[in-house]
């Protein structure tokens, strides 16, 4: 006998009569809040930990078997300048200038702004990271959907262990064996960086052919890696879906396979998944610290490491705060999509 | 109307077949049925048994690798050799040595931190989808702000300003940033279970919040939590030598992680080492793939459904 | 040729930690078209197993392990999945047993429909097809519009009958498609199908435990024991003149509410244990006319009298002759049994000498939900008082979705009450108001008052043995430890009919028949031994010699054991056997209440009327078309 | 390369007895490298800068000798005042003459952005005015030998660009950077860094190299290790792993390295505790350490075992004591170690633990920066020998950043640090030792962080400081040495290297062992010394 689920009842301590624009209310309250603890997160995390920008500046210039200069020190800090008041000063500044849009200038790429460098390191991860997540999702859906409706065949097995294996490697390290078997040697594509050094950034058609032959290589490392999640949790959810008895009915209703697998497997397999892709893009700005590291591509993710590394506190701050709100937004939107796709949703419970 | 069909004989000749299943019943009996019911499932019984490998060597590793995998002796950058399966590193270390007792590292890691951050967020969706109210308001800001604060990111930042990088910071770190996803998920889950009627036939049967928690409602999302786990482990296994590789693990200890970042740093490519730099990518890749596998055969514990196949 | 031909068809379930078991063994029948079939049997004898087969809709561990189905002249055992999908719903629609879960839950139920057409290349206008047939059960076309989530219960199972009928085919299988309605809604969605046959002319397997009703309906009727056919035979001849010792005790079991003295019987002892191997007759350890031989020979479905019987006794002709039509037709069958099964109304014993244990005060509920942006709300019950007395049964009858459940669970702290009070008198003569108890309180309450849920679907939890579902309330409030645990679990599972208990105890909810999860659910409501026992619909998907019997075992329970008993139910007749008062309710209100004879004999509200109106009656030939 | 588009075959000179262009390694500017010219913001600035703009005088930093450069001529006219003498027929690229306003506008500008003056040269100087268009007189606040070496890194800006700049901070001189050096930029985009040779140079004929291309690259990982071994690079710095087969192998006739030796790597002991205080202490570990186990397996061989005199030896061995057995470097020799430890009230415990004066086995800690691996590898030597003589000591490896900041407010027991290996022995000696580099336990230390605080050593660095003349200067260094062998306030193990790679396939006169002429680093002095190769392969 099939799975038989009780109807979900209706919470037992529905929110009485609560008008709509109440709730939505509500719902963007929350999302505020959120918002500013993220943000206040972001302030505080940086800056309760100990260490001196200046000092890792100079002692990046001057690597680890150098002797460091205290002039020089002394010359960085007076350029970084010295943040004023006290943490609570600096707080009440640094929101406002977060809610102005100023996000100061970066320590490592004095004198250029973090907006400055956000804006260059942002479409490279978008697009890359992005794209390579939506086509993740995509294919990790349909040959989750696959190897489901298919279910205990080999292409079952193909799939589900070929992508289990595939997608295990660890990421940083195909991406290393890519590069040299792709790029050292063969020399079918680029080894590094997100375009040629001939050619200059712009929307011309030959940049836009070097950055795309560039790409190639960190998208088929995050293409390699990326579907397995999406593959397997949408085999497991699809193969529950299947078991259940509208889809037993389905089957009685002689209904093409594939409109089963589809309507009555995929449909409802796939709305837990929405979450989880929502928040994957969300955190797409944050970029990919590891593909980007290895393949010295010019993203967010290396920028962010940077700002870590060289205590970059404006840049690290604004990085975070994309993040951040990045994630929080695609989970909002989430929330509300999922109403639209999950009938049964209950509202007051999405929160 | 057809006639009815001769005569069959008495229900009860396939008594082989029953007394069979009957005799595998009792001695299966004797194992745990949680197990039993993994066992059971093709991949899943790979993938313990690959697991069950790793433990075995990460628990032996000691009497199993040859070397120290610190004793740096020998002549450096070697290729595979006789003595040296894999070659030894550029500070001259043993290779395998190091494999094998990298995989003690990395077990560590998954395992701890994948208990500690299933534990997080089990302990607090269960609680917030639960009691509701506003328990569940405050902790859902809590699991909303885990879940915004970029895990990777932070992950670089605390490992980078953490004054001493121990593998337990490591873990930690992997933990405080990995619990949000699950709490969230378990969450919900809950919120569904929480009024089903066998809940509330289990209060009549004047069962305690916890107990009810733990025997009624746990069982039901008991792949949910494996699965978390799972994920959670492998994140932190991956994270580990993520962290590692980006030079921000404990150079102390030996790992997969650590290892990768010094095959990258010591030219393993350019002195054409190829077995350094392999091997804990395999490695690596098959803990992971165990658990993957293993998670095959989960479903079936939550789902009696699909236990039968 | 029959449209359907079922030949020495057995199905076997091999769980892997279970003992195999031959839940459906050497079934052959024909159906014709056109025909309507009714299937009887024993909860847990393998009807739907039987169904799902014939469909081929068998999952593991199930399958079949012998013999042929043929549907007009293709072989379903064997053939192709293209050629079953051709022929599914085209010529062989069906109604689950579950049909509350059927519908996909997150697409509109036109989109369901459109599917089925669109599977099967009907062209045409979906919503114009569609409306039509939600016209046929009686839906309004808004219907089509909403989420399966949006349809009440009844709803739910008329829309899946119009699916099954969509593509007029030639046989549908009815798997108890109406259990869980009430009579009105239940006449007429029956004598809406019965109505559609006449005009589509298609055949019917319907598989009931509404005795009534089937024998109502049917032309012919087959009874199932033990995985077997034991009886086929025209719905007149069974009714007239059963011939297999089960089918006359069944038979017995039944009788019309409405008639001034109601008796029925049951059969006592239990079903065979299908994963043992038998010898002789399955029945012989039940049946009062069993001789030496039904031990030792498996008897064959042989032609007899106009039928078809399995039963040496009957086939030698040596059964006692009962020839019947009339409305004394059961108690006379039923007396053939033990008079120990015997189980008669109350006596009207109005004394209303004990205190009230329970009090009812004017009690309101009121749901608010949200539907997209709007907000709704139901009064689902509005200003409800009445007592519950120790040694009494009020029954609460009423309407799908008039607020029985509600009043339920209100009563039992689950939830609050909108207005008005509950109040329960303790032990120690203090009065608690149940409305407020909270935490350690509202468990020493419910040591007192147990409910047996509505739904034994959702009532058990899937991942929780038979024997653990049991023993919390025995440890909790029996104090049982150890080996005395499994032991008085066992009891339990005896007393409500599920013999031998070992074979229950392990099992889990999915590997149980809805009648027998509904015994679980019941036998774990009265473990505790409680003062106060709020039943709501706890029989019916119970077969009517096992309802007769729980029945009993109730009524036992209240007069011994001094029970206070709100029976919530859609079945009068039960009313009229346990009941000594009745509440009815409509649209969140009461009614009509009083004592139950009068209630039913000469109901005054208009509501109560219709409600007795809708009850079958086999025994009526006027009915009979 | 198959990405690489754009000027690849574009630049046509190279006939005549040039080279067409030479590929170099990292330019600077961080992973997201930004268009900044400015040579003042050296934390942001791109590695054209170096090529662009000149100085008063080009140090070769290795021999420590000052170069004519845009300056032709120095003088002390008092140990207080130094005049210059400029060169003639020096034109900025946008064809505007040099003179000495520019070269005072430079310094002054400095004095008024205390952010770009990196080197601290205010410090020193009172004044620097114009004396005539050719000529710079400087005026210190104190005798000011000491700074000298700093003028050969203060790059001479134009006058009539700068002076129009709002803030020159903030002036990231992107476009077209005007200046007087070789070379000017050609191309930039965050991946590579292209620089042209400037035809007007006033000494365009030593000039051979027609471009210069930079390839962006992040700390040289395994990519740029690949690339540089097939060849790709002309000239880098990086480090590489077992250089011998991963490169020079591979083209053995034409890949070359020289890793002249840096900053000493020396073991700081905390010197406000026992017993790292007592000098007889100290000076029993000297020979405790096997510098050249740690030369061989952590440093790969690639760098030498540092004197204990702190001076960078043999480039330096000019200004040592004549009579210093082996130029200060000390063998390993555990047993003396032990006899010394005994002798000067260390004995080892029944249990074969050191003990302390208290009588408590000596038990301390031991930091390295974690991610720097070499270093954790030589920690592993260093750990192991203290505790073969019966210390205990924990290794424990910080990240960089709690390392720094516990290094300088003295909470350690003892660590790895760097010092010294400058050409400036003032700097060399006063950062590390002089006590106004140091702070109480708890403050931060400018760089004296183990706390060293002798007056003599002050005065010693003092005389350094103001004597102009080099008997003087040698004889305080002499002193200073026999402070650092005889009290040892810190212990040397090795000399860091600097990584300097080079290919002779295109161009040929790089420096290296048996030419020294420059430091790796000293780019105006390389670029003018490459000739083409003689046979362009
Ligand atoms: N998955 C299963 N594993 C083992 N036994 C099962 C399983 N499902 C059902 N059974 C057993 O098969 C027998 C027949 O079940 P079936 O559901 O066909 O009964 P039914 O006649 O439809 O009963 P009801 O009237 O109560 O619905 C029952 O005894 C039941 O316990
Ligand atoms: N949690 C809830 N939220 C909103 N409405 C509810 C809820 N529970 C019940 N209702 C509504 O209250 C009414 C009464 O429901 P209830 O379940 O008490 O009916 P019932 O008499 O038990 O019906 P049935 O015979 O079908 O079991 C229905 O209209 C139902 O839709
Ligand atoms: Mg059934
Ligand atoms: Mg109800
Ligand atoms: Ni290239």
């Amino acid at each position: 006998m099939a799975g038989r689920r009780a109807p979900a009842r209706r919470p037992t301590r529905p929110p009485e009569g609560m008008a709509p624009v109440a709730y939505f209310a509500r719902r963007f309250l929350f999302f505020i809040g959120t918002l500013w603890a993220a943000v206040t997160l972001n302030f505080l995390i940086p800056r309760l930990q100990p260490g001196d920008p200046a000092e890792a500046i100079v002692s990046r210039l001057a690597g680890q078997s150098e002797s460091i200069d205290p002039a020089q020190l002394q010359a960085i800090r007076i350029m970084l300048g010295a943040p004023d008041g006290n943490l609570f000063e600096q707080y009440v500044q640094y929101l406002g200038a977060i809610v102005q849009g100023d996000f100061g200038v970066s320590y490592t790429y004095f004198p250029y702004s973090v907006t400055h460098m956000i804006g260059q390191a942002l479409p490279w991860t978008v697009i890359l990271v992005g794209v390579t997540q939506i086509i993740s999702f995509i294919v990790g859906t349909l040959l989750g959907t696959w190897a489901a409706y298919r279910r205990n065949s080999r292409v079952d097995s193909v799939i589900t262990l070929g992508s289990t294996f595939l997608g295990t490697l660890p990421f940083f390290w195909l991406a290393l064996l890519l590069i040299y078997v792709f790029a050292i040697t063969l020399r079918w594509f680029p080894e590094r960086g997100g375009y040629g050094g001939g050619s200059s950034p712009g929307w011309s058609w030959i940049f836009i052919s070097d950055a795309f032959q560039h790409s190639v290589l960190p998208a088929v490392a995050l293409l390699i890696t990326g579907p397995i999640g999406w593959i397997i949790g949408m085999r497991n959810n699809m193969v529950q879906s299947l078991g259940e008895d509208h889809a037993r009915l389905a089957v009685a209703r002689g209904l093409p396979r594939r409109r089963i697998a589809l309507t009555y497997g995929a449909r409802i397999a796939i709305l837990p998944n929405v979450t989880g892709f929502a928040i994957a893009l969300g955190s797409v700005l944050g970029g990919t610290v590891l593909v980007e590291t290895v393949f010295n591509y010019p993203g967010m993710g290396r920028l962010l490491l940077e700002s870590v590394s060289s205590r970059d506190y404006p840049l690290m701050q604004a990085i975070f705060l994309f993040t951040t709100v990045g994630v929080l937004v695609a989970n909002f939107l989430a929330d509300l999509l999922y109403g639209f796709l999950d009938p049964r949703v209950r509202k007051a419970d999405t929160a | 109307m057809s006639t009815p069909a001769p005569a069959v004989p008495v229900p009860g000749t396939d008594t082989e077949a029953l007394q069979a299943s009957a005799t595998e019943l009792s001695r299966r009996s004797r194992l745990p049925g949680w197990f039993v019911i993994l066992w059971r499932n093709r991949k899943c019984r790979a993938g313990l048994l690959l697991l069950g490998a790793f433990v075995l060597v990460a628990l032996f590793a000691p009497l199993i690798a040859p070397y120290d995998p610190r004793g740096d002796a020998f002549p450096t950058s070697l290729g595979p050799t006789g003595g040296h399966w894999l070659g030894t590193t550029a500070q001259g270390e043993d290779v395998f040595s190091q494999l094998i007792v990298g995989a003690r590292t990395s077990l560590i890691v998954g395992l701890a931190a994948g208990l500690l951050s299933t534990l997080i967020g089990l302990v607090i969706g269960l609680t917030a989808g639960y009691l509701q109210g506003w328990v569940d308001e405050v902790l859902s800001f809590l699991i909303n702000l885990g879940l915004v604060v970029p895990a990777l990111p932070l992950m670089v930042t605390l490992a980078a300003y953490a004054p001493v990088r121990g593998l337990w910071l490591i873990i930690a770190v992997i933990s405080v940033t990995g619990w949000a996803y699950g709490a969230r998920i378990k969450r919900s889950q809950i919120i569904t279970l929480r009024t089903r009627d066998y809940i509330t036939a289990a209060r009549f049967a004047g069962d305690g919040t916890a107990r009810i928690i733990a025997r009624e409602i746990v069982p039901n999302m008991t792949s949910l939590i494996v699965v978390g786990f799972m994920g959670a482990a492998l994140g932190a296994i991956g994270g580990e030598a993520g962290l590692a590789f980006l030079g921000l693990g404990d150079p102390q200890t030996v790992s997969w992680g650590t290892m990768l970042n010094q095959a990258s740093l010591g030219g393993a490519l350019l002195t054409g080492q190829w077995a350094w730099l392999i091997a804990p990518g395999l490695a690596l890749s098959l803990l992971i793939t165990s658990f993957t596998l293993i998670n095959f055969g989960i479903d079936a514990l939550s789902n009696p459904h699909l236990r039968e196949d | 040729m029959a449209l359907l031909e079922v030949e020495n068809l057995s199905v076997t379930y091999t769980p892997r930690d279970l003992p195999a078991n031959r839940a459906v063994h050497d079934v052959s029948f024909d159906i014709a078209e056109g025909e309507f079939v009714g299937l009887l049997g024993e909860s847990g004898c393998g009807k739907s197993t039987l169904g799902n087969a014939v469909l081929r809709l068998l999952s593991a561990p199930a399958r079949i392990s012998g013999g042929r189905v043929t549907f007009d002249g293709v072989d379903l055992t064997t053939a192709d999945e293209d050629e079953l999908r051709t022929l599914r719903w085209t010529n062989l629609s069906t109604v689950f047993q579950s049909s509350m879960n059927s519908l996909n839950p997150v697409i509109r139920v036109q989109a369901q429909f459109a599917d089925t057409f669109a599977a099967h290349k009907i062209p045409g206008d979906v919503t114009a097809r569609a409306t039509e047939l939600l016209e046929l059960v009686s839906l309004d076309r808004q219907v089509l519009r909403a989420y399966p989530h949006e349809l009440s219960g009844g709803m739910k199972q008329r829309v899946a009958l119009a699916l099954a009928l969509a593509l007029r085919p030639k046989l549908v299988l009815l798997d108890e498609p109406t259990t869980g309605l009430d009579v009105v809604v239940q006449r007429s969605i029956l004598t809406r199908l019965a109505e559609l046959r006449r005009e589509l002319g298609f055949a019917v397997l319907f598989i009931s435990h509404d005795l009534g009703t089937v024998l109502e309906m049917a032309d012919r009727v087959m009874v199932m024991y033990g995985g077997e056919i034991v009886e086929n035979r025209s719905a007149a001849g069974m009714l007239h003149e059963p011939r297999h010792p089960y089918t006359r005790g069944l038979l017995g079991s039944y009788a019309d509410p409405r008639l001034p003295d109601v008796q029925v019987t049951y059969i006592p002892g239990r079903p065979p244990d299908l994963s043992r191997p038998h010898r002789g007759c399955l029945f012989t350890p039940r049946c009062p006319h069993a001789e030496d031989a039904c031990r030792e020979i498996h008897p064959e479905l042989l032609p007899e009298h106009g039928g078809l019987v399995r039963c040496l006794v009957a086939q030698e002709d040596r059964l006692p002759v009962v020839r019947l039509g009339a409305a004394d037709a059961a108690a006379t069958i039923g007396s053939h049994f033990p008079a120990t099964g015997a189980l008669t109304d109350p006596a009207d014993t109005s004394d209303v000498a004990a205190e009230a244990v329970l009090t009812v005060d004017r009690v309101s509920k009121r749901y608010t939900s949200r539907r997209g942006l709007r907000t709704h709300s139901v009064d689902a019950v509005r200003d409800v008082s009445f007592t519950l007395h120790p040694g009494r049964v009020t029954a609460l009858v009423g309407q799908s979705g008039s607020g029985k459940s509600t009043i339920a669970r209100l009563i039992t702290g689950v939830e609050r009450p909108s207005s008005g009070e509950v109040r329960f008198d303790g032990d120690s003569g203090r009065t608690v108001r149940v409305d407020g108890l909270r935490g350690r309180a509202l468990v020493d309450y419910r040591r007192h008052v147990q409910m047996v849920f509505q739904d034994p679907f959702s009532a058990l939890n899937p991942t929780r043995t038979v024997a653990y579902a049991l023993s919390r309330p025995l440890v909790n409030f029996a104090g049982l430890r150890g080996a005395a645990i499994r032991e008085r679990s066992a009891e339990l599972l005896e007393s409500v009919g599920l013999a031998p208990a070992g074979q229950f105890l392990d099992k889990l909810p999915h590997q149980l028949s809805g009648g027998q999860r509904q015994r679980v659910v019941t036998a774990r409501a009265l473990a505790p031994d409680p003062r106060v026992l709020i039943a709501d619909e706890p029989i019916s998907m119970l077969d009517v010699s096992i309802r007769a019997e729980i029945l009993e075992l109730l009524g036992e329970l209240v007069r011994n054991r001094r029970l206070a008993m709100l029976y919530i139910t859609h079945d009068l007749l039960s009313a009229r056997l346990l009941a000594d008062e009745v509440l009815v309710l409509n649209q969140g209100v009461v009614v009509e209440h009083g004592p139950t004879r009068e209630v039913i004999g000469a109901a005054r509200d208009d509501y109560t009327r219709l409600l007795l109106d809708s009850i079958p009656n086999p025994f009526a030939p006027a009915t009979r078309s | 390369v198959t990405g690489c588009t754009g000027t690849e075959s574009a630049s046509g000179p190279g006939t005549d007895g040039r080279i067409a262009f030479l590929d170099y390694g990292d330019f600077g500017g961080g992973s997201n490298p930004q268009a900044n010219y400015n040579p003042y913001l050296d934390a942001t600035r791109l590695g054209a800068t170096e090529y662009v703009f000149e100085q008063l005088i080009a140090y070769d930093s290795y021999g420590c000798q000052a170069k004519p450069w845009l300056a032709t001529q120095w003088t002390w006219t008092d140990p207080q005042t130094l005049v210059w003498k400029l060169r003639d027929g020096v034109t900025w690229n946008d064809g505007k003459p040099f003179s000495a306003e520019d070269v005072t506008f430079t310094y002054d500008m400095l004095k008024q952005h205390k952010a770009l003056d990196t080197k601290g040269i205010w410090r020193y100087l009172s004044a620097v005015e114009a004396t005539d268009p050719k000529t710079v007189t400087m005026r210190f606040t104190q005798p000011g030998a000491a700074a000298f070496t700093l003028f050969g890194e203060i790059k001479i800006v134009p006058k009539h660009v700068w002076s129009t700049v709002g803030d020159p901070v903030t002036f990231t001189n992107a476009e077209k950077p005007v200046g007087t050096g070789p070379f000017t930029v050609k191309a930039f985009n965050p991946q590579q860094l292209t620089l042209g040779r400037n035809a007007d140079y006033w000494q365009a004929d030593k000039v051979k190299v027609d471009e210069l291309r930079f390839h962006k690259a992040d700390g040289g990982g395994q990519i740029d290790q690949l690339k540089l071994s097939r060849g790709e690079y002309d000239s880098n710095a990086m480090f590489v792993p077992d250089i011998k087969k991963a490169y020079v192998d591979r083209d053995p006739e034409h890949n070359k390295y020289w890793f002249p030796s840096g900053g000493s790597i020396s073991v700081y002991l905390n010197l406000t505790k026992a017993p790292f205080n007592d000098t007889a202490f100290r000076k029993a570990l000297v020979p405790a350490f096997n510098r050249q186990e740690i030369v061989d397996k952590a440093q790969l061989g690639y760098v030498k075992p540092a004197s204990q005199t702190g001076l960078v030896v043999p480039g330096q061995a000019e200004w040592l004591p004549k009579d210093l057995p082996n130029q200060g470097v000390v063998g390993y020799d555990p047993a003396r170690a032990d006899a010394d430890l005994t002798a000067a009230g260390y004995p080892k415990n029944g249990a074969g633990k050191r003990v302390g004066k208290d009588g408590k086995p000596i038990a301390f800690s031991f930091r390295v920066p974690g991610s720097w691996t070499d270093w954790v590898q030589a920690q592993r030597i260093i750990v192991a020998n203290l505790n073969a003589l019966g210390f205990t000591v924990r290794a424990e490896t910080p990240t960089p950043e709690a390392y720094e900041n516990d290094r300088a407010i003295g909470n350690y027991d003892a660590l790895l640090g760097v010092h010294g290996g400058s050409c400036n022995m003032f700097r060399n000696f006063q950062e590390p030792l002089a006590s106004d580099q140091s702070a109480p336990i708890g403050k931060k230390a400018v760089s004296n962080f183990v706390r060293w605080n002798d007056p003599r050593t002050d005065q010693l660095i003092a005389t350094l400081r103001t004597a102009t003349d080099e008997v003087a200067q040698k004889a305080a260094v002499a002193d200073l040495t026999t402070v650092m062998t005889e009290q040892v306030p810190v212990i040397p193990l090795w000399y860091g290297a600097k990584w300097f790679q080079y290919r002779t396939a295109k161009a040929t006169g790089w420096p290296n062992e048996q030419n020294p002429y420059a430091a790796p680093s000293d780019n105006l002095l390389i670029i003018t010394h490459l000739q083409p190769a003689g046979n362009t392969k």
